[in-house]
Parts: structure tokens; C-alpha cells; sequence
């Protein structure tokens, strides 16, 4: 089998005396949909910083694509081709869709006629492109879901981290997230992605990761996941004895 | 030049308490509202200015009218701060800067008020302490101590240690910093964010009124004469830390001391550029003040 | 629109063009000297304030950079003004460089302090040092040719206007420095490096800045402390760019002809009533940031468009990331 | 919304035009006076502008300035320098190009005054100031820029060499000054004098402006020095009359200069400014007789005590001499309002020759050298607040009352 | 009767509609819990009913008075308190200070000493620590502080959002109970959580959020039952 798109190593992070993410190993290989789940507060986005390089380890380490990167900077990160997008979307609120797309863009296309002619093809793809001209404020809450995956992709990443782009979306527009999620599979890339909505995840992710107090506390294909107590009581809370 | 040293040290020390005065109702108000006034000078100005004509109608001493002029001011500032509340809390354009440009509108205007209604001559306030001073030479200093700095000094600990007490020993301060740690929380808990915020601008522009009757006493008053105190009251807060209030005696102190050391050990004329490099040395080492506990 | 924006703006370059050859009213052309530095420094500060978020309160300090650098290069190593002009600009690009590399760290209020004091810093260097001349300040020599200085300034703020327009308008850097006044954390993640953007608007705003203190020194022949590294460059700037719209550069732009020309007409025709000028303009300032926290051009840009931008509710945070709530759900197709 | 913007340039550009620069045929001289009148050193501006309207005031009352057996009344133009140099000069080019002024009555400070020179000198239009003093501005020779006060380095000589003469004889000074270009050019003007008098410089500093000076007088009190001098403005006198009357400190001798013979700082410190010493050139009871306008200096300060409830200072004072000044060239030339560049050529000839005894005492401009275009023709008075008034106690030949030395204790007044 | 009336309220946050057509009640003495999967909108729900966001349409009626449009400090002082989600305690406040804030109000000013002592009996580890600052402790210890600090205000009707978010096992076992205890001691709840199983164990009535609109309710016994909660939450 081929190297691992994305290794993480005993990565530990404490904030001041909070351990937010305790030991965790797990690796992505390429081309898979991985999903973290785990409750709230478990420790998701706190790895997910991590690996995106908004935190530096306290300890281990995160190996992307052979090279290790902890503790650099995200927008090297961005440059290596890590994508990812924010739970508590923050659309550059001043600016117009397209803008924000283009933004991103820049990475590999520096010339501005270039990035727009980019930033246009991601917002077909993602299917803003009718809203490219209004404000990013104005998106309604789905929009701008769409909106980060498609500043994401404006990156033209191998690697995507998505932090819930389905929670809070009505069930069509959920099917829409979900249908593209798959189509960036089937176009080639690994993306790990952490979500709430079960029923999306259990679908679509080939394995899974599940955290609980920022310790990994299961892995395995959605099947096995289900099944096992200690996720059931993770997510259920403990039985009063 | 050593036996300058308790001198020196005792002057920093005066003029520090001057300081204190300027900027610790400030920098509660930069905790609690999170407005930095730049019409802090203007008021100090006003104030002195009050004690000034209170003082040539009456012939009282203007110590005497300091609750008059607190009492006063305080309207004055709790009137105004729904204004400034309102800048603040606008969704449009950056409420920070907003609230920065407005009290900066506020301090040209209250000049040229200040101008228009008082003259350009500059002035001095009589007071009974003015009179005489202290010499430590019984104690083996050759340390002279001017009354009217003391009774500074004095105000200077007593505004603290009042200010101390209200907010931490009495509900309304309970309030007010919890207002200031945590807006919605302190709502759940009943404290009503806009009078608070009133009181406190109140407080503050009371304070600083006071304020100005004394550096009427010690040194002197004129229309414009608010733009130097704006100055320090910056440079304390920003030393002590935005909004931390513990901070702001010490702050005070340092620069007090920074100046008079200078003036008497170094150049002279190189006081307020060391003052200056000191605030921006401080910055760079811990951004949020001396004590890393600015807001 | 576009079209009919750019004819206009081409009718009033070529109106100011060909003035001074109508036009003889050498006080009219100094005033209009002046205004257009003013617009010139408006949209010079509004680089690093209104596209990147930093308010910068020494932003003075870069325009008496640049008027005692060509100052004392003209007067005492006898360079000539062309020759000296350029290095002005890198004098203030230099500095900008050193003093943003602490400075840049901090945020909101402590910037604009730390900028502030650091200009007073300079002030009072100026003011101890004795190739500046101290406080009796430096005296250029006088060519005062109003023509000249008209065509200069014009010329200047009409390449700082096209080069900042392209850059901020029409390449990416615009856009990337807008991106990091929105969010600077969340442009990192699309591969912006934050610290090196904000530098490159630190210099870009004070480089032009430094150039048109040079022009200034010249033109006015004498410099010194107070009047060129003292807050009134900063202040005005400050009030010229809110007053007109943050962010944008026909916003500081507006701004400045507005309060300029108010300025100078109440200081020509009404000097009896200076002390007024005062109280007006201070109200005028807090009664417009109440009423267009926008900024002129702002709102008006805003009214054509027809409609009102909603703003974003901001999501109250809470502490540590990992906690943070999702935000709230929404309507369905 | 473009056209908005373009309507507003419009409605600007038609205010700059719609006020029109009328050429007309006047009969009356219309002056320019260009001074601060807001900014940082809006009180010395005002003071300024007091003499330049008292003069105005008295000249229009007697039917204005007789040239050639007809009078011509005068009208002041203000503009306001803000106290920046920048606007000094637009100032100038206002009131000499739209205004069309004759001749103009200049600032106060020596910063604006060194930005408006070259522009008068540009437009040949003769300039007296009747404030500023700073050495700077007569070194740079500006043909067309005079001044009434003489140049601190000239007058300051005066009271150190008065206070030399006291018994018992001061043996020490400190000099102080702060750092602004007028105040420091006196700390040196002081500084140079006492060298001179063989005096021992026990401290010489310069200050940030605007400062308390307690922590460095405290420095100065334990050097015991017989003289303090200090160089300041307005509102730094008394900080640092205050300032040393606090740390306890009388020294023998308290110098300071012209700015203490104003009644404003008088009524600011009462009887803390007794018996401080100041360098002037002219004082309410300066002994002067002029045929011009005030017969002397009395009637000159009931003039200003009635206009302005204050007797006026050496500033104001010079400020209407400036005014007599222009009054006795144009005489002198016979120019009438609306003159050309040859008349003006000629006024400045005229300036250059002129000796006249005013209210103020003699005005005569130096024509070269380092006092150029500065007036030489005063005597430097060294004066002495005592009971609230400002007394002449030298030189010699002027002096009004015995100078109190030393200095009564600050305790036991 | 119905201690709390919610009728027909509608949120907008911007032009997002967050909450559509809520009503739901909560009578005097009952435990009444509200779940549903994150980003349902049941911390928008508990804000507008106390007055921190502004409702766009609706009305809520407590103890028979109109409170919408009322601000958050007059809400409270009817009787009604929020532990919000996050704790959001004064962090540079000690634990006692962060305590004697909740007694801020008039009305539970005069009793401060005595509840102060009550909660120290409930909470002994807060008493241990009374003079820390809230920053330096525990997220369990936070919690306490956080009930403690409504407790402080006399409230009639507490509610609670997400108590066991990111809590210990041991530590959410510990938060129910003492909720259980509060609810026993006739203290109306209104409680949002997460934790589904102990939820529904301990309420006596239960409403089901999802998508900013309540889509079941019943006891907790029913809806335990009910297969669909078990989906909502895991989607197996």
C-alpha cells in the first residue's frame, strides 16, 4: 500500500490545563472519504486546527504527504495543497461571492483575470455560481456553507478538510452537499471531514474516526462504528447505573 | 548627584499620583465600554475650568467644590454616554473606530468651545495648599514635599481606593465588572448594561473634572490644555494595559518617575522622547501592557 | 456605468489639467495644490486603515519622514529636488518597515496607540537631533512657482491615485488585503500569509505619504516639527477618510475635497468666526459618525445599489474554539 | 451618483470663484495681517492681532493715514495661520493675490513668519511682523520682511548684565529653556550674555515643551544658583513659577523675558509673580514720546486698558508700532492705496531709512548683518513686576524704581 | 398552570429566519427538556426567551406577563435564569465573586448570604475554592459555578443549555443530579442538552427540535421509544 496522504501522530493539545485533543493517531489514505465524529466538545475542531496549522501541537505530530507539518503556518499549508473550511462560516462578509472564491484562488493562479476565470469554474462546480455577484453576507446560511467549500477548492487542494458543511441545512440542500462531496471524491480527492449529521457521514465516509474528550475512542468502516458501545454511550451519555 | 536620589524618587512619585488621577476613571471606562475617550483631556479641562470660576465667584477655596464638580460632571457624562453607547453598538462600519473618530469629533468641538467661552489665556487656580511645604531635613532628607502635591497624592489614593471599594465591595461594582468581563452574562444576572455604562462614563467624566481643579492647583489651566493630558492618560493606560485597572497606579508611577529621573539624571530635553520609546520598548515585549492584562 | 464613471473622471483630470493655463489665480492653485495632497495623503492612509483594518494614528510621521529627508538632502548634501524626491518616499517606505514589524503584531486600539506613540517618538527626535535644525525648524530654498507645484502634486497624487487603484482595484492584492481585514484567520487557511500582506500595506501607505512631505517641504520651504511630524496630518487624515468611506478610494478622496474645501473656505472667508470652525468641525465629525458610520461615499454608493446590505449578526463566541456553537440554522429552498 | 460627486466639485469650484478677486480703485489701505488664530499658539496670535486693531482703531479714529494732504482711512484683512506654517503661506498668497492688500501685518511665531518671507518677498509686498523674533528670520535676509521687536539675541543681553549689577553681585545661574524655537533661542540668548558677565553656569537645559518642571528644579535647587532664568510661554511661566515656588526654592534672582510683563500672567500667579524679572523692550510706563498717534507709552496702555481691559504687553505694543512703522514710510513716499510695484520698491526703501520715535520708542531696521530688517532702534529694558505692575529697573538711563534684590522668600509673602 | 407560555416566535438572525413558529410551555414545578441535534436552534430559542435576541414575531408570556421585547435584565428579575451554554462565567472574578454576582438583583440581594451558604452546601468544592478565579478552574468546577451563580438570583424557572457539553463522564453524572435535586426541591427547569438518554429519563415533558422547528414532543417515556430521536442523533 501506498504512503498515507495524511499521518497524525500522538497528537496531543492542551489549552492552559485543558487537554482538548489527547493522544490521537490515525492516518488517511488517498482518495478516502474519512469522517471524525464525535460529541460536541469532543476534540474535533481542535485536531482540525491542528492539522490545518492554526495550533502547533503540544505534542506528536502530523505528516502530510511524507512531510511533517506541524507547526507550520496555514497558509503554507494552503500551499502544499490542504484545504479547509470553518465550522462558523466566516465569509469575508464585505466582499462579493466571487471575491472570496477569488481570493483563494490566487494561490495557484496569481494573475487576477486568471483567478476569476477559476473562481467561476469552482462556483459551477459548487453551484453558486447565480450568487456570484451578490454580497457573502447576504448568502442565507446554506450559501455560505457552499461558500467555504468552494473557497476550499478555489485552492485546488489533494487534501480537504470540511468541519460540518451539512449541519444546519435542510434535507434537499443537505443531498446537494452530500452529492458533491462525492463528486470531489470521485474528481480525486481525500477529504476528512467532521460532521454531525449521521445519516450524512455513515454515508458517505469510507472510515471512521471517533473522538470523545479529545481521545480517540473507536476507528473503522460506519458499520463497525455503530455497533460499538462505547460510541453509542458516547453519543447517548452514560446509562445511569 | 546621589544625594538628589530621594528627591527624585519623591517628585517621580508626586507626579505619578497626578497621573493616577488622569487615567485610572479612564481606563475603567476603556474596561467597561471599551471606548477610548480622546476627550479625556477636554473634560480634565472643563473641570478646571469650573473650579476656576467657582473659585472667582465665591472666593472659597476650589477644593471645596470638588462633589459640586463631580456631581456636575457626572450628569454631564451620563447624559452623553447613550450617544457614544449608540456609536458603539452599530453594526455599520467598524464600532471601534467609529467610537475613536467620535470622541475625537468631541474634543476639537469642546475646544473650540473651550476657546470661544474662556479665552486663550492661560490661568492658575488659588488654592489654601498651594501654600507652603513639607521638608523631610528632620528625618536627615534633603526632601521637599509641596503641600498641594501631597493633598494630590491624597486624591490621587483616595480616588483609587474608592474606586477599589465600588468595585469590589460594593453590588453596583459587582455589576460593573461583571459588565465588563462578560456583557450577556452580566445581563442574565440583571445588571442593566445601559445605565451601568452611564454611571460609569459618569463616574469617569466626574472624575476627571475633579481631576482638573487639582492640575489647576498644582500647575495650570488653559482652553487647550487637554491635549497634553490626553497624551498621558494614553500612555498610562496603554502601560498598564487596556482596561486593567490594578495596572494603572504602577503605570502611572513608572512614568512619573521615568520623567523626573530623566529630567534630573539624563538630558533634560530628551525626557519626553525617552518617555515615548518607553511605551513603545513596553508594547513590543507584551502588547497587552506591563502586566499582560490590558483587554 | 463603468464607462460613464471613467469619462468623468477623465473630464475632471483634464479640466484640472489644463486650469493653470485658464486659470491665474495663483491662490486658487494653491489651495487647489494643497487639496490635492490632501486627497493624496486621505487615500495614502486609507491603504492600511480602510483596506486593511489598521488604524494608523502616526501616519503623520511618514510625511515629515519624507519632508526632512528631501529637506535635509536638498539643503545639506546639496542634492537636487528630483534626485532627493524619490529618496523621501523610501526614507517613509523604510520606516514603515521597521516600525510595522512590532507594531503590525497588535490590534484595534493598541495599534493605533503604538503607532501614535511611536510618532511622537519621531516628533521628539526631530525635535534633539541637530541636522533637523531642532525646534527652530529648516528653512528650503524658496522656488515658489505655483504652476510647478500644481503640476507636481497633480501629477504625484494622479500616479498615487492610478497605481493604488490598480493595485487595491484591479490586481489581487486588493483583494487580499480586504480578505485580511475581514478575517485574518480565515484567510490563512486560503494561503495568505497575513504578516507579509500587512507590511506590504504598511509600506504602500506610507511610501507615497513620504513623498508628498517632500513635495511639501519644498513647496512651503519651511518644515519643522510641529507643523510636519505633529498629529495634523494623522488627525486629518483620520477624519477626511471616515468622513468620506472607509475602504474604498473614492471615498478618502470625497472626503478630502470636502473638508478641505469647507476648511479653507471658512478659514478664507470667515476668519472672524475661527474659533467656530472648531466646534463645527467637531460636531460635524461626531454627527457623522452617528448618522453615516459609512462614510459619504459609502452611503452613496450604497443608495444607487438600491439595496441595503444586510449585516451579518455576529455569532457571540465562546471560549475555546473547540466549544464553539454552530451557527444557526436557516430557511429551505 | 457620479454626478453627485462631479455637482459637489462644482458647487465648490463656483464658491472659489463666485467671491471674485475685485480690482478696484479704493480709497483707503487695505492691509493683510496674517496670524494665528487658532492651533497651538492661538494666545500669542490674538495678542497679535490686539495690536494690529488698536493701531487700526486710533488710525481711523483720527480719519485715517494722511498722505499728501488727504486721509486714508485703513481696513484689516485677517487670515489665520492656524499656527502651521503650511497656512501662513496660503494665507499670504490670499490675501496678496485675491485681497489685493497693500502691505501686511505679519505673524507672531517665527515658524510661520519663515514660510510666509519668501512668499512676500515672491510678490514684492512689504511685510512687518510685530512679534516674531527668532534670530532665524533676519539671518535669511528677506528683503521684504521687517520687524518691530528685536531679536531675543539682542535684547537678552540686557537683564543679565542689569542683574550683574545688583549687591550683592549673583556669582551663579541656571538657565532654562524650553524646546520650542522662540524659547530656546532665549535660554541661548541667556546663555551667551552670562558667559559674557562672567557668571557661572551652574545648569543649562532645555525641556520638552509643556512639561512639569518640578523634577528638574529640584535638581537646580540643590546647585542653589543666585539667577534662575527660563525661556517659555505663557502657560510654562507659570508652571514654573508654581513649580518652584512648590519645591520651595527663592533663588536671589528670577529671570524670565517678555512674556511676564502681560497683565494675564500677572493676574495667573498674583503675588507669586512679584519681583520676577523679565527682558522687554517697552513697558505701559516705558518713558517714550512720539508724534505719532499715542504721545507715549502711558496713553498707549490706557488705550489697550480701555479697549482690551489690559494695558497690553511688548508684543502688542510692537505690534501697532509695526503699524506706525508703514504709516510713517507711506508718508514719507506720499503712497496712496493700490500701490504698484515701483511704489512698494520704494516703501521698502523707505522702511530701510526709516528712524521715527513711536509710543513704542524708536523703530530704525538694521540694513545688514545678522539683526537685518530687525528693529535696532529700541533700548532692551530689563523690567521687575512690583505690586502688580511691571517696573522698569534698568538700564540706567531708563529705570523707574529700584530693583528688589534679592527676592523676598515665596513663605513670606 | 403554565409557568411559561411560548407562542408562535419566530428569530431572524440578518435575512436568516432561525427559528419558525416555536410554542411550546412549561408549567409551574415541571422539568420540560428541549433536544435536538446541534444547530437545531434550541440556544437561539433559550436567548430570545430571555431577552438577549430580539424575536421577530410571537409572543412569550411568563407567569401570565408579556416579556417579549423586554431586556435580558428585566426578564431575570421576573424570575427566570439562563446557565448558558459555555458557562460564561467572569473569568478574573473569583469563585465567591462570580457567585454574589448572581445576587445582584434586588430582589435576591437581601438573601445573599443565606443562598451563598446553600450553594456551598450543594457544591462543597466551590467553597474549597471560593477565592480562585473562575479561568483557573476545572470545566466541572465551572459548571458548578455556573448553577450556582442562577441559584444565587432566587430564579423560579432555571433553564440550562447544554450543562454536560464537555464534561466528564463523572462530572455530567454529578450535573444531572443535582438538576434532578433543583427539580425535586420545586424549581421549574426548562433544560436543552445533548445527552439524550438522561435527558429524557429526567424530564417530565419533552420537545423535539430540529431545523429551527419543534417536530415532536412528548414524555421522556414516549419518546424514548420512539426510534426516530435515536435516528436524529445517530442516523442508525
Amino acid at each position: 500500500m501506498a504512503e498515507p496522504i495524511l499521518k497524525v501522530n500522538s497528537v496531543t493539545k492542551c489549552f492552559g490545563g485543558l487537554t482538548a485533543v489527547d493522544d490521537v493517531s490515525f492516518s488517511v489514505e488517498k482518495g478516502e472519504i474519512v469522517g471524525l465524529i464525535g460529541p460536541n466538545g469532543a476534540g474535533k475542531t481542535t485536531l482540525f486546527n491542528v492539522i490545518s496549522g492554526y495550533y502547533a501541537p503540544t505534542k506528536g505530530s502530523v505528516i502530510f504527504q511524507g512531510n511533517d507539518i506541524s507547526g507550520k503556518p496555514p497558509y503554507h499549508l494552503a500551499g502544499v495543497g490542504i484545504g479547509r473550511t470553518f465550522q462558523v462560516v466566516k465569509p469575508f462578509a464585505g466582499l462579493t461571492v466571487l471575491e472570496n472564491v477569488t481570493i483563494a484562488s490566487f494561490l495557484k493562479h496569481p494573475k487576477k483575470a486568471d483567478a476569476e476565470r477559476h473562481a467561476w469554474q469552482v462556483l459551477e462546480t459548487t453551484g453558486l455560481a447565480d450568487r456570484a455577484n451578490v454580497s457573502a453576507a447576504g448568502l442565507t446560511l446554506a450559501g455560505r456553507k457552499r461558500l467555504e467549500i468552494s473557497k476550499a477548492l478555489a485552492l485546488d487542494p489533494s487534501f480537504l478538510l470540511l468541519d460540518e458543511v451539512v449541519a444546519g441545512l435542510n434535507p434537499t440542500e443537505a443531498d446537494r452537499t452530500v452529492e458533491l462531496i462525492m463528486k470531489l471524491k470521485a474528481q480525486g480527492l481525500t477529504i476528512l471531514i467532521v460532521e454531525h449529521i449521521m445519516r450524512v457521514i455513515m454515508n458517505i465516509s469510507d472510515r471512521l474516526v471517533v473522538l470523545n474528550f479529545g481521545k480517540k475512542i473507536a476507528e473503522g468502516t460506519p458499520s463497525e462504528v455503530s455497533s460499538d458501545p462505547h460510541v453509542v454511550q458516547a453519543y447517548f451519555g452514560e446509562e445511569a447505573a | 548627584m546621589m544625594e538628589l536620589l530621594p528627591q527624585a524618587l519623591t517628585d517621580g512619585i508626586l507626579l505619578g499620583g497626578i497621573y493616577i488621577t488622569i487615567a485610572i476613571a479612564f481606563s475603567l471606562t476603556y474596561g467597561v465600554m471599551h471606548v477610548i475617550d480622546f476627550a479625556v483631556g477636554e473634560w480634565i479641562m472643563f473641570g478646571a475650568f469650573t473650579g476656576y470660576y467657582l473659585n472667582k465667584w465665591t472666593g472659597l477655596d476650589p477644593f471645596l467644590f470638588l462633589p459640586v464638580i463631580f456631581v456636575l460632571y457626572f450628569g454631564v457624562g451620563y447624559v452623553i454616554q447613550p450617544v457614544i453607547h449608540r456609536v458603539l453598538s452599530g453594526t455599520k462600519g467598524n464600532p471601534f473606530l467609529m467610537g475613536l473618530v467620535f470622541t475625537f469629533g468631541l474634543a476639537i468641538m469642546f475646544r473650540g468651545l473651550a476657546l470661544t467661552a474662556f479665552g486663550f489665556y492661560s490661568n492658575s487656580i488659588p488654592s489654601a495648599f498651594s501654600e507652603g511645604s513639607f521638608n523631610l531635613e528632620p528625618l536627615g532628607l534633603t526632601v521637599t514635599i509641596p503641600t498641594v502635591r501631597l493633598v494630590g497624592l491624597g486624591y490621587a489614593v483616595a480616588i483609587t481606593l474608592i474606586l477599589h471599594y465600588l468595585l469590589k465591595k460594593t453590588n453596583f461594582g459587582l455589576g460593573v465588572r461583571a459588565l465588563a468581563q462578560h456583557k450577556d452574562a452580566a445581563g442574565l444576572m440583571g445588571v442593566n448594561s445601559k445605565r451601568t455604562g452611564s454611571y460609569v462614563y459618569g463616574i469617569y467624566v466626574g472624575i476627571s473634572a475633579m481631576t482638573g481643579v487639582l492640575l489647576g492647583c498644582i500647575l495650570s489651566i488653559g482652553a487647550q490644555m487637554g491635549n497634553e493630558y490626553t497624551i498621558f492618560a494614553f500612555f498610562v493606560v496603554v502601560l498598564a494595559g487596556m482596561g486593567y485597572l490594578a495596572g494603572v497606579p504602577w503605570a502611572a508611577l513608572l512614568l512619573g518617575l521615568v520623567q523626573s529621573i530623566f529630567m534630573i539624571y539624563f538630558n533634560p530635553s530628551h525626557t519626553l522622547l525617552a518617555v515615548f520609546a518607553i511605551l513603545y520598548i513596553i508594547l513590543l515585549i507584551s502588547p497587552r501592557g506591563l502586566f499582560g492584562k490590558g483587554v | 456605468m463603468k464607462n460613464r464613471g471613467a469619462t468623468i473622471l477623465a473630464i475632471i483630470g483634464a479640466a484640472l489639467l489644463i486650469l493653470p493655463l485658464v486659470m491665474h489665480d495663483t491662490f486658487v492653485l494653491r489651495v487647489l495644490t494643497e487639496g490635492i495632497m490632501w486627497i493624496g495623503l486621505a487615500i495614502a492612509f486609507d491603504v492600511i486603515a480602510g483596506y486593511t483594518g489598521y488604524l494608523n494614528f502616526g501616519h503623520g510621521a511618514f510625511f515629515g519622514i519624507g519632508a526632512y529627508t528631501i529637506g535635509i538632502l536638498m539643503m545639506q548634501a546639496n542634492l537636487p529636488f528630483w534626485a532627493a524626491l524619490p529618496l523621501g518616499g523610501v526614507a517613509a517606505g523604510i520606516t514603515a518597515l521597521i516600525a510595522g514589524i512590532p507594531t503590525l503584531r497588535l490590534k484595534g486600539a493598541y495599534f493605533a496607540i503604538a503607532t501614535w506613540a511611536l510618532s511622537r517618538a519621531i516628533q521628539q527626535l526631530a525635535l534633539n537631533v541637530e541636522f533637523t535644525g531642532g525646534p527652530d525648524g529648516m528653512r528650503l530654498e524658496a522656488f515658489l512657482n505655483p504652476q510647478f507645484f500644481y503640476y507636481l502634486m497633480l501629477i504625484t497624487v494622479g500616479v498615487i491615485f492610478a497605481t493604488l487603484w490598480y493595485l487595491l482595484e484591479r490586481a489581487p492584492f486588493g483583494l487580499k488585503l480586504k480578505a485580511i481585514r475581514e478575517d485574518e484567520e480565515g484567510a490563512k487557511a486560503l494561503g495568505l500569509n497575513p504578516t507579509k500582506l500587512k507590511m506590504q500595506s504598511f509600506i504602500l501607505s506610507a511610501l507615497p505619504t513620504g513623498i508628498l512631505g517632500g513635495i511639501y517641504a519644498y513647496w512651503i520651504t519651511f518644515i519643522d516639527p510641529s507643523s510636519t511630524l505633529g498629529d495634523l496630518v494623522s488627525d486629518q487624515a483620520v477624519v477626511m477618510v471616515v468622513f468620506g468611506g472607509m475602504g474604498t478610494l473614492f471615498g478618502p478622496a470625497l472626503g478630502a475635497i470636502l473638508i478641505f474645501a469647507f476648511k479653507t473656505l471658512f478659514w478664507a472667508y470667515l476668519s472672524d468666526f475661527q474659533l467656530l470652525y472648531l466646534i463645527i468641525l467637531g460636531a460635524l465629525i461626531a454627527i457623522s459618525v452617528i448618522f453615516i458610520p459609512n462614510g459619504l461615499w459609502g452611503t452613496m454608493v450604497k443608495r444607487k445599489a438600491g439595496a441595503t446590505r444586510p449585516e451579518q449578526k455576529a455569532e457571540p463566541a465562546s471560549e475555546p474554539a473547540a466549544l464553539s456553537a454552530v451557527a444557526a440554522p436557516e430557511e429551505g429552498n | 451618483m457620479k454626478f453627485g460627486f462631479v455637482r459637489v466639485l462644482l458647487l465648490i469650484a463656483a464658491l472659489f470663484v463666485a467671491i471674485p478677486a475685485y480690482a478696484e480703485q479704493r480709497n483707503f489701505f487695505k492691509i493683510g495681517v496674517i496670524t494665528e488664530l487658532s492651533g497651538d499658539l492661538v494666545t500669542g496670535g490674538n495678542i497679535t492681532k490686539r495690536g494690529y486693531d488698536l493701531w487700526a482703531q486710533e488710525v481711523n479714529a483720527k480719519g485715517g493715514i494722511e498722505v499728501q494732504g488727504k486721509k486714508y482711512p485703513v481696513k484689516l484683512v485677517y487670515a489665520d495661520a492656524q499656527s502651521n506654517p503650511a497656512a501662513g503661506a496660503a494665507a499670504a498668497e490670499r490675501l496678496i493675490t485675491q485681497e489685493k492688500v497693500d502691505f501686511i501685518l505679519g505673524p507672531y511665531s517665527s515658524g510661520v513668519t519663515l514660510a510666509v518671507a519668501p512668499v512676500v518677498d515672491k510678490y514684492k509686498i512689504p511685510m512687518i511682523t510685530g512679534s516674531a523674533e527668532s534670530p532665524l528670520i533676519w539671518k535669511n535676509k528677506f528683503k521684504y520682511t521687517f520687524g518691530t521687536i528685536p531679536p531675543i539675541n539682542f535684547t537678552g543681553a540686557t537683564s543679565i548684565k542689569t542683574l550683574t549689577e545688583m549687591k550683592p553681585a549673583p556669582k551663579t545661574i541656571a538657565i532654562i529653556g524650553s524646546n520650542d524655537a522662540f524659547s530656546k533661542a532665549t535660554a541661548e540668548a541667556y546663555k551667551t550674555a552670562a558667559e559674557k558677565a562672567k557668571l557661572k553656569i551652574v545648569k543649562f537645559s532645555i525641556v520638552p515643551s509643556g512639561q512639569d518642571m518640578t523634577p528638574l528644579l529640584s535638581a537646580v535647587r540643590s546647585m542653589k544658583p543666585d539667577v534662575i532664568a527660563f525661556g517659555g510661554h505663557d502657560e510654562e511661566h507659570v508652571k514654573f513659577v508654581k513649580a518652584l515656588k512648590q519645591i520651595g526654592y527663592t533663588p536671589k534672582a528670577l529671570l524670565m523675558h517678555c512674556g511676564i510683563t502681560d497683565k494675564a500672567f500677572i493676574d495667573a500667579v498674583g503675588k507669586d509673580g512679584e519681583q520676577i524679572f523679565g527682558t522687554t523692550c517697552w513697558t505701559g510706563t516705558a518713558k517714550t514720546k512720539s508724534k505719532v498717534l499715542w504721545p507715549n507709552a502711558a496713553a498707549y496702555a490706557a488705550a489697550s486698558q480701555k479697549a482690551y481691559n489690559n494695558p497690553g504687553d511688548y508684543t502688542q505694543g510692537g505690534c501697532s508700532a509695526a503699524g506706525i512703522a508703514f504709516q510713517t514710510a507711506l508718508q514719507k513716499v506720499g503712497a496712496k492705496p493700490g500701490m504698484d510695484e515701483a511704489m512698494r520698491t520704494k516703501l521698502i526703501q523707505a522702511l530701510e531709512q526709516i528712524d521715527v520715535q513711536t509710543f513704542y520708542g524708536r523703530v530704525k531696521f538694521a540694513t545688514s548683518g545678522e539683526f537685518y530688517h530687525a528693529n535696532v532702534g529700541l533700548d532692551p529694558l530689563t523690567v521687575q513686576i512690583q505690586g502688580g505692575h511691571v517696573k522698569t529697573v534698568g538700564p540706567k538711563a531708563s529705570v523707574e524704581a529700584p530693583a528688589i534684590y534679592p527676592m523676598k522668600e515665596w513663605k513670606s509673602r | 398552570m403554565n409557568l411559561l407560555d411560548v407562542n408562535g416566535i419566530s428569530v431572524n438572525y440578518g435575512d436568516i429566519q432561525a427559528l419558525w413558529n416555536i410554542s411550546f410551555s412549561v408549567a409551574k414545578g415541571q422539568l420540560v427538556a428541549l433536544i435536538g441535534a446541534n444547530g437545531a436552534g434550541k440556544t437561539t430559542t433559550l436567548k430570545s426567551l430571555c431577552g438577549l435576541i430580539p424575536t421577530a414575531s410571537g409572543t412569550i408570556h411568563y407567569d401570565g406577563k408579556l416579556v417579549t421585547g423586554m431586556p435580558v435584565h428585566k426578564v431575570v428579575d421576573l424570575g427566570i435564569t439562563l446557565v448558558p451554554e459555555g458557562r460564561q462565567l467572569f473569568p478574573k472574578m473569583t469563585v465567591e465573586e462570580n457567585l454574589l454576582v448572581g445576587a445582584y438583583l434586588k430582589r435576591a440581594h437581601g438573601k445573599r448570604a443565606q443562598t451563598l451558604k446553600r450553594i456551598y452546601e450543594i457544591f462543597p468544592r466551590l467553597e474549597e475554592r471560593r477565592t480562585q478565579t473562575a479561568e483557573t478552574l476545572s470545566g466541572g468546577e465551572q459548571q458548578m459555578v455556573a448553577i450556582g451563580r442562577a441559584l444565587m438570583q432566587d430564579p423560579q424557572v432555571i433553564m440550562f443549555d447544554e450543562p454536560s457539553l464537555g464534561l466528564a463522564p463523572i462530572m455530567v453524572q454529578e450535573v444531572f443530579k443535582v438538576i434532578q435535586e433543583l427539580h425535586n426541591q420545586g424549581l421549574t427547569i426548562f433544560l436543552v442538552e445533548q445527552n439524550v438518554h438522561q435527558t429524557l429519563k429526567v424530564a417530565d415533558y419533552c420537545y423535539v427540535m430540529e431545523n429551527g422547528r419543534i417536530v415532536g414532543q412528548g414524555t421522556g417515556k414516549d419518546l424514548e421509544a420512539d426510534e426516530s430521536i435515536r435516528e436524529a442523533y445517530l442516523g442508525f
